[in-house]
């Protein structure tokens, strides 16, 4: 018994509590949460649903394996290993829909393509986002290990600005506007996009205690519907999202313009196609397929588990928001 | 027989281990009894091991050969009954406590009550003289009045057996004289066995029914010396032909020896 | 005998370990603390991940090692100067103690990314790190030192009207090893602590660095392999330090 | 003595005025002589920092008592802990000779990294959080009262011993107090890193707290640079005031203490 | 005529501050000059302000109010002109010096050669009768024996003014009279200026030129007795009616004063 089974209650006795664990920290990242508990409807489902930080050094997978919250969010790539390994998640929901993984340099570095990264330092979230930079200079023929220097890279983009680093990972939605915003205008900077590449791996997506969801299929059910309308929501009008992801953040050390900007790249990941609730958190099985491939092909990980995700909740969840 | 005896010295040696690993004899053979309710003293030349006696007796060091029986009992023993009381030839004042609390700790470790406390440390401080600088803490008194301070501490807890080791060599002769008369007097009352430490002659005739020669390198009991004077004595005494006849006695078992 | 006794001591202190070891291969700790296997690795998991990536976790030790060493020499050594600064004119040290305490307070995951801006994001700015967080141990026991001396040793000195200089190496120094040493060992630590932590941000090589990758990516074997080796590390250089000091003050209390 | 004490203030304000031109001109040099681009990341001028300080000082000031409660908590543990520990140690010199390796062992191990398995027993994030400051603030605590326990004047144990005071009077009345001065030695480190050990939990998520300000604004770039800095200040602040506070504790619970630093008559 | 004496004490006062912030006055307008070469003692009971008196001539305390003059310099200038040695209440050995080391100390400071310091100190060590424990520890010697090291290192330096401060208190009689005898041949020899503290009359006698009685509470310097026994002093000169007379007169002046 070292499950989840903590944190849930009868709906007879009021409202069910559930934990999410959450990957970093409070930002438009995760405006879908922060929206479906604004405007009620977690509260609506009979879920009183706290919101738990993440910061750089949580690791939001082992949280939910632990038994420490229900549910969680983190990329996929990183969460095969540990269900490998037996930890007791799975996947129910896949937040972003396509990668957002950019590899950026400034334009006198020369890194005009990919072949160009070779002898180069380029910096990678070791250890949480490393394997992006791998399928792609897999691709290229380039050995990570001999033809150049990876470097683990910080949460911030100062090793580049300051010229230690020649290529750094980067997410759309933040570190590229981080650059922007240092002073860089777009012509300065040579971004390599994994997802046009065809190196991007699915990032982040809604895990949850597999011993927990056993005895709480319903519970997992209701709390997947309000957060799809969540996200659909909030993908609609990210000025708005962006308004309630600021009660959540703390206002001195940070920028409501740079989140909305944040939430306007966020909306582009997780609508691609429009945000229709009952499309959100969508399972897409060759994309999944592709990404453990990837992992399988770089080592993440010895063999495809058995069960990486569960498709049902999702299905039901769907149904019912048609 | 020998449960007579308050204190039984049996061929007791301690060898200390040097710098470079050579042996220090400190101490060689010694045999010595003492009765209960004896006032004892150790006289001798500076380093023949006089505190290291002491120290044997109180169980601060064991022997390296030989064995000491307090009454029966183990010095450990002895030690562990609370029989020591004991003055150190430095002050070994706590600088953390006030005279008072320091004359109140071993008080304290017996349990005494706090009125007990109090009664006993007014009564100690006036006989040392010292009931002014009851609050004050040891860096603010002379060496003297330090070294009245550990005098105070060991008698207030009226102990079974008295060990003093040099307790009155900081004192002026007038202190000095008050202070021994005020423990000859406890010593009256109260019946303690008192071995008491000490390198001034007179001092030990004054006070002691034997004074126990010791000569130096290594430590050897060289002549233990009755002192058949009248009690109760008073400062008189030191001025009789019996005394002066007793001192140069005792300053004879030195001749020779200090070269 | 009291030689023998300390063998024995030791021999069960290591006794004592090793039934640790067993207890913890027989799985007690996973019952104990209800852990999955997955959480803590056995042993024998530990062993056999520190065998088959020994060559790769050498030149990551090494690394973080000379980092450490460097930074606590140069950290120590600053902390130790500044305390003899502030014994020489109290005026004028006791403020800049407290600026060395405040650097003390500057929290190290603020410092690793400021020096990695100051001094790149190879060693030096780790060894920068390293250095912040060794001086303060450093000052306070230092100074702690060099000014508690026995009652009238000063005095000796200043009957002499001996020159500082004497005064300082004569009396203060000697007087304030004991204190050094102290703060060494906990040097030895703080230092490999803050090596290991800086290596945490933008870092190529180095225990710290795998670390955080391996522990991230749930190869808990490795990962508890690299934390044997950080501990390994970290004793010996304790060791270095206690037996240096057990030469260097065998006249101190502690020591007989 | 009040002269001498006042002149004491003039210097530590001396000191701050020097590191603040320092600062400033620090500044002006990469900015106006070195053109460095990453100016206000490496070495923002002093009176913008304290200009967002100041500005934000509401936020800053509530933070930091969040931080503050959470290293104290810590920090009381951690202490406790080693204190403890150091007794114990002494206590029995076999139990001494046979933990103090181990001990050694276990804070080598990095904190960081053994945080995922503290959490995984633990469970819960305050506790966890309390462990993990508390493991940090232990070793400087221990180390420091167990070096002092084992100074204690042969004489003063000597004393107590004859006695036949029990173990326990011997330490309260003893060793302890005579530790005293070493305990706060290291309580004088490991208040300071109590803070710093408060920060590096707050790196596992949590709703505020200085540590989340400083994870925002290096998050988010350069823009965020001098509340950045205002938040290692605050920080540093924090430290200052732990140590202040062992400071006057230290003040007041010896009060047989002549003055330290006393002057030379030189 | 001022500069006749190598030592003038003018109206000295020195209060020390009490726990309670209250005053302690440890001595009160005290007046004395000392010639050059002169053997002075200093004699008072315990807590009278002797060590205080000593401590303010040697500049390690300023007086409250007064003025001292050694030969017309004021006593930091003496100090620094390196003219005192002194020996403590306590013997203050460094720890961490072997008893050789301790005794080289001052010489070392005073910049004498490695050859120079090894002759004097085998010489010093030889007189205190200490030469075996050379290489030994402070911890493995007895307290008179690390007194006599305390001794041996005043002595070494060869001063202009000796300061000591009861250093044979924890000696016994006849270590005690050799010292005396070493101490006054090396004072004939060398016309050294010896203020001695001590609380013990006799001592007083035998050694000085004059002898200066503190009383205490507060401490006033209440008699300047002239001791005009014949040099060389010899140990039979105890026994001498004159002797006697000057120690019953030097008794007298403390009579009354012990209660
Ligand atoms: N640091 C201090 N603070 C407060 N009072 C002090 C201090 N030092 C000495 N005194 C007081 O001054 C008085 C004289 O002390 P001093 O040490 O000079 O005496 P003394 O004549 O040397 O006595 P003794 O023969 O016992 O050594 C005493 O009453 C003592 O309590
Ligand atoms: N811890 C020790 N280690 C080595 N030798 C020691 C130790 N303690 C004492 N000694 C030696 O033992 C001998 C006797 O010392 P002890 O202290 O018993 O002398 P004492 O008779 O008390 O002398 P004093 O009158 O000078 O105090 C001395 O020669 C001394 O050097
Ligand atoms: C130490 C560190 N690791 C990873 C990232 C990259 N990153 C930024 S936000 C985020 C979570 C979801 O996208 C990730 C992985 C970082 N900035 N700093
Ligand atoms: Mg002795
Ligand atoms: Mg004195």
């Amino acid at each position: 018994g070292c499950g989840g089974t903590k944190g849930t209650g009868d709906s007879a006795k009021g409202p069910a509590k559930v934990r999410v664990q959450l990957k970093w920290l409070p930002s438009a990242q995760f405006m879908g949460f922060y929206y479906a508990k604004e405007k009620g409807y977690y509260a609506a489902e009979g879920l009183d649903v706290e919101l738990i930080n993440g910061g750089p050094d949580l690791v939001s997978t082992n949280q939910v394996s632990v038994g420490a919250a229900e549910f969680g969010i983190a990329n996929l790539y990183s969460v095969l290993p540990f269900i490998e390994k037996g930890h007791p998640v799975v996947e129910i929901g896949q937040i972003f829909q396509k990668s957002s993984f950019l590899l950026v340099s400034k334009k006198e570095k020369g890194i005009n393509s990919p072949q160009d990264l070779a002898g180069k330092k380029v910096g990678a979230w070791l250890g949480s986002a490393e394997f992006p930079v791998y399928a792609l200079l897999d691709k290229y023929g380039i050995d990570k290990d001999k033809d150049l220097t990876i470097v683990k890279q910080d949460n911030t983009m100062d090793a580049l600005l300051n010229g230690s680093l020649d290529a750094a990972s980067a997410h759309t939605y933040n570190e590229y506007l981080v650059l922007l915003k240092a002073g860089l205008r777009p012509e300065d900077i040579n971004v390599i996009d994994l997802e046009q590449e065809g190196s991007g791996m699915l990032e982040d997506c809604l895990i949850v205690n597999s011993e927990w969801l056993a005895e709480n299929k319903d519970i997992a059910v209701k709390f997947m519907r309000a957060t799809m309308k969540g996200w659909a929501e909030a993908c609609k009008d990210p000025e708005a999202a962006t308004e309630i992801v600021w009660k959540y953040l703390d206002a001195a050390s940070n920028n409501k313009e740079h989140q909305l900007n944040f939430a306007k790249e966020i909306a582009k990941l997780v609508a691609p196609s429009g945000a229709n609730a009952a499309q959100m958190l969508y399972l897409d099985e060759a994309q999944i397929k592709a990404t453990q491939d990837l992992a399988l092909k770089y080592k993440v990980i010895k063999k495809v588990p058995d069960k990486v995700y569960d498709k049902q909740l999702w299905e039901e969840a769907a149904k019912s928001l048609q | 027989m020998s449960t007579a005896y308050k204190l039984q010295i049996e061929d007791v040696s301690m060898v200390y281990r040097g710098q470079g690993g050579e042996d220090i004899t400190a101490l060689k053979n010694v045999n010595l009894n003492i009765r209960k309710s004896e006032f004892i003293s150790l006289l001798g030349p500076s380093g023949c091991g006089k505190t290291t006696l002491l120290r044997l007796i109180a169980d601060l060091l064991q022997p390296t050969s030989g064995k000491i029986a307090i009454g029966g009992l183990s010095p450990r023993a002895a030690r562990k009954a609370r029989q020591y009381g004991m003055v150190f030839q430095s002050p070994v004042l706590y600088e953390w406590r006030t005279i008072r609390e320091n004359i109140c700790l071993p008080l304290e470790i017996m349990n005494k009550t706090r009125e007990e406390r109090k009664n006993i440390s007014d009564e100690m401080l006036e006989m040392v003289g010292l009931s002014k600088f009851a609050e004050c803490y040891p860096f603010q008194l002379s060496g003297g009045m330090q070294q009245r301070v550990g005098i105070a501490r060991a008698l207030a807890i009226n102990p079974e057996i008295l060990l003093m080791d040099e307790p009155f060599s900081a004192l002026d002769e007038f202190t000095r004289n008050k202070l021994q008369e005020d423990l000859l007097r406890i010593w009256s009352n109260t019946k303690k066995t008192v071995i008491f430490v000490t390198h001034n002659i007179s001092e030990a005739i004054f006070l002691s029914d034997r004074v126990c020669v010791l000569t130096p390198h290594p430590g050897i009991l060289s002549a233990v010396i009755d002192i058949d004077l009248p009690r109760p004595r008073v400062d008189d005494i030191r001025d009789t032909p019996e005394f002066a006849a007793l001192l140069s006695k005792i300053r004879k078992c030195f001749a020779g020896m200090n070269e | 005998m009291l030689k023998r006794n300390n063998l024995a001591n030791q021999l069960i202190a290591l006794l004592f370990g090793l039934a640790v070891i067993l207890f913890w291969q027989a799985g007690g700790f996973h019952v104990l603390l209800r852990l999955r296997p997955y959480q803590l690795p056995l042993p024998n998991e530990i062993f056999e991940a520190f065998i088959d990536n020994f060559d790769v976790m050498m030149v990551h030790t090494q690394y973080t090692m000379t980092e450490a060493v460097a930074g606590i020499f140069l950290g120590s050594g600053m902390g130790f100067l500044f305390a003899v600064f502030t014994a020489v004119v109290p005026r004028w040290g006791g403020g800049g103690l407290k600026l060395v305490t405040a650097i003390n307070a500057i929290p190290m995951i603020a410092m690793a990314p400021i020096m990695n801006n100051w001094f790149g994001m190879d060693m030096g700015s780790k060894i920068a790190v390293v250095t912040m967080f060794t001086m303060a141990p450093m000052t306070i026991n230092a100074y702690y030192g060099l000014t508690h001396l026995r009652p009238f040793a000063l005095d000796l000195m200043i009957s002499y009207a001996a020159e500082p200089s004497a005064v300082f190496w004569q009396l203060r120094l000697p007087n304030c090893l004991p204190h050094v040493f102290t703060a060494m060992k906990i040097n030895t630590t703080v230092g490999l602590m803050a090596a290991i932590v800086s290596e945490f941000f933008v870092s190529h090589h180095g225990i710290g660095f795998e670390l955080s990758t391996v522990l991230k990516l749930s190869q808990m074997s490795l990962g508890w392999a690299y934390i044997v080796d950080a501990a390994v590390c970290g004793i010996l250089l304790y060791s270095i330090v206690s037996v240096v000091e057990r030469y260097a003050i065998k006249w101190h209390a502690s020591q007989r | 003595m009040k002269r001498w004490q006042s002149s004491r203030h003039i210097a530590t304000l001396a000191w701050v005025a020097v590191m603040i031109v320092l600062w400033e001109s620090g500044a002006w040099f990469l900015q106006n002589v070195l053109h460095d681009n990453m100016q206000v990341q490496k070495l923002p001028y002093f009176h913008q920092v304290m200009s967002t300080f100041f500005t934000h000082f509401g936020s800053l000031f509530a933070d930091a008592m969040l931080t503050l409660s959470r290293a104290a908590t810590g920090f009381v543990c951690g202490a406790a802990a080693g204190i403890a520990v150091a007794i114990v140690m002494r206590f029995s010199r076999f139990i001494g000779e046979m933990i103090f390796p181990y001990l050694i062992v276990l804070r080598m191990l990095p904190v960081l990294a053994l945080a995922p398995i503290i959490y995984s027993i633990v469970k819960s994030q305050d506790a966890a959080r309390i462990v993990l400051a508390a493991f940090i603030t232990f070793f400087p605590v221990a180390v420091n009262m167990y070096s002092g326990l084992k100074s204690v004047d042969r004489d003063k144990l000597d004393l107590i011993y004859s006695y036949a005071a029990s173990k326990r009077e011997t330490y309260c009345k003893l060793m302890i107090p005579s530790s005293l001065p070493d305990l706060f030695a290291g309580l004088k480190i490991a208040a300071p890193s109590a803070i710093t050990a408060a920060i590096l939990v707050e790196m596992f998520g949590a709703d505020a707290g200085i540590g989340i300000k400083i994870l925002n604004s290096l998050y988010y770039g350069a823009s965020s640079a001098l509340m950045f800095w205002a938040s290692v200040l605050t920080a540093a602040l924090l430290g200052i005031f732990g140590y202040a506070v062992i400071y006057f504790l230290e003040k007041m619970l010896m009060p047989w203490q002549k003055a330290d630093g006393k002057e030379e008559a030189h």
